[in-house]
């Protein structure tokens, strides 16, 4: 496995097996509620776990990836409250809190399966083969017929998936998530970086925390121009350069 | 002859899971007819060795819980099974929901579950059924789950109606947006 | 727990006759404890539609003689019916890569096939033994299936290398990606 070769990161991204199960563990750590303030206020840190898986090819980073789409609307929304959402995008945030919350209860759930599997089984009789031996063939037993249902069973396995394929899907997921959010500053083009900072009180967090903003600036997608200490950024969709991906 | 009497000697004979459809049509009585047999059978059993399980489609006979540490010890205990949490999850969806589509247990674990569920299908903890009018399989649980959870009806699980009532709260909640 | 608990828990799981001695010993009772249990027993099942019958030095769990016509229709309809599509996989899946054991016969079929070999068994299409070194069974084609099928060299299959490359290219994956 390639997450082992790099201790320290194997076991930090490989725990989780599905970007609900994570998204929780970072709302419970925090002691907060499943709503947009604390989903805004998680999103870095999952994207930090979620670049991390990528780096490490981990599998299922395509999946992780589709709700970090979310979790960045979520996040821009919050520091951008003018930022206006599509229906779409207004109902893909709901439900994402309405499935972390569903998630929840089934990951509790399963704790309650896992702990009574195979404590007190129940047994049904055992099975012996009667003792008067019968031959009794049908329809089905030709060579013709069970060569086709050997095919059919052959048809019927399960494909391995590409990983190449596999990570294709996950770049053009990233890919699209930024193209959607690259759409949004194009809207507010040469939009001061005060502008942006709608109740937000530490600036602090505004910064570090606008990480749609700071991705796309790492990608050459953005121009941040500040004239003077203290002024105001402002930020500008680069036209003049193709995106580059990592 | 009383249709408990019929079903118990039906599923001593078969020693295995009995669909409830098959049963009814087999001593031609109906659902409610095989319901209270049901009822009649469980509480005759309960002085004794046997219990019946029941799911949503079948009945079987099986032996009773505290009998398991002897059973085990005749079976020179095999390995111990665990389901894993990515299988205790699917389970769990399966058994709070069920029947239920791989795309809704996909949506709500927020990860592809088919090679998940195949396991589980192997192992005949779960069943799968085409439904004709979504074409698509629909998955519930299956007596030898039960069995392997020591219960002989889901509702008998710890905490089933908190955690069921939860999940009804949800699915009336979505419902209601939906208008 | 009563002994006649156990005594009717351990006849129900074996579904076979039971040495007196062996049950004696098993449960660590002597004769006058077993008597006492069996008799117990007796009267509890009276009621049932099970009933304990002494052979000699045995004893064993049979149906009540009122249900013998129904057991003999049940019988006869099953060895009428066929083995299904479901049978033939199974049957084809033996036939082509015999001997195979359960595991990987479930392995391809994506799902738990323990009652249909155990039908086939019946039906005396297919065997099984015990393989000691895995501790578990292998089917194979019984000689009269084989016979009344008329293949006398498992290449002359139809297909048969085809069919034997891809379940083998299927393994590989199925290890490596513990499918």
């Amino acid at each position: 496995m390639q997450a082992s070769t790099l201790p320290g990161f194997s076991v930090k991204t490989s725990v989780f097996e599905g970007p609900l199960e994570l998204l929780l563990e970072l709302v419970e750590k925090r002691k907060l509620l499943i709503n947009d303030i604390s989903l805004a206020s998680v999103t870095d840190e999952y994207m930090r776990q979620v670049s991390l898986m990528q780096e490490l090819s981990l599998p299922n980073t395509a999946q992780f990836i589709n709700l970090a789409a979310t979790l960045l609307l979520v996040k821009s929304k919050s520091l951008l409250p003018v930022l206006d959402l599509t229906e779409e995008e207004e109902t893909s945030i709901e439900d994402l809190e309405e499935r972390l919350r569903k998630y929840q209860i089934i990951r509790d759930a399963a704790l309650v399966l896992q702990n009574s599997f195979g404590k007190t089984k129940l047994y049904a009789p055992q099975f012996y083969k009667p003792t008067v031996s019968l031959f009794l063939p049908d329809e089905y037993c030709d060579i013709e017929k069970l060569r086709e249902a050997m095919i059919a069973a052959i048809n019927g396995l399960p494909q391995k998936e590409a990983p190449a394929q596999a990570k294709i899907k996950a770049t053009i997921s990233l890919e699209e998530m930024m193209k959607k959010l690259e759409t949004r500053i194009t809207q507010n083009l040469q939009m001061k970086f005060s502008e942006l900072n709608f109740g937000e009180t530490e600036k602090k967090v505004v910064i570090v925390g606008f990480l749609a903003i700071l991705e796309l600036f790492k990608q050459g997608n953005l121009i941040l121009r500040q004239n003077s200490y203290f002024s105001d950024i402002e930020i500008e969709l680069d036209r003049g350069q193709t995106p580059t991906y990592y | 002859m009383p249709i408990d009497i019929l079903v118990e000697g039906l599923l001593f004979y078969k020693s295995a899971p009995q669909k409830k459809q098959v049963v009814m049509k087999l001593f031609g009585i109906s659902e409610a007819e095989l319901a209270t047999a049901i009822e009649t059978l469980k509480s005759r059993l309960a002085t004794g060795a046997t219990r019946l399980v029941e799911t949503g489609e079948e009945i079987q006979l099986v032996t009773c819980p505290e009998l398991a540490p002897i059973i085990e010890t005749l079976r020179k205990s095999e390995l111990k099974s665990d389901i894993g949490k990515a299988g205790a999850e699917t389970l769990a969806i399966i058994l709070y929901q069920e029947p239920i589509s791989r795309a809704e247990i996909d949506r709500i674990r927020g990860v592809n579950s088919s090679f998940i569920l195949r396991n589980l299908l192997i192992r005949g903890l779960v069943e799968r059924n085409h439904n004709k009018t979504q074409n698509s399989y629909q998955f519930s649980i299956s007596p030898a789950l039960l069995n392997h959870l020591g219960v002989t009806h889901k509702h008998e699980l710890p905490d089933f109606s908190v955690i069921a009532n939860s999940l009804e709260k949800f699915n009336e909640v979505a419902i209601e947006e939906n208008i």
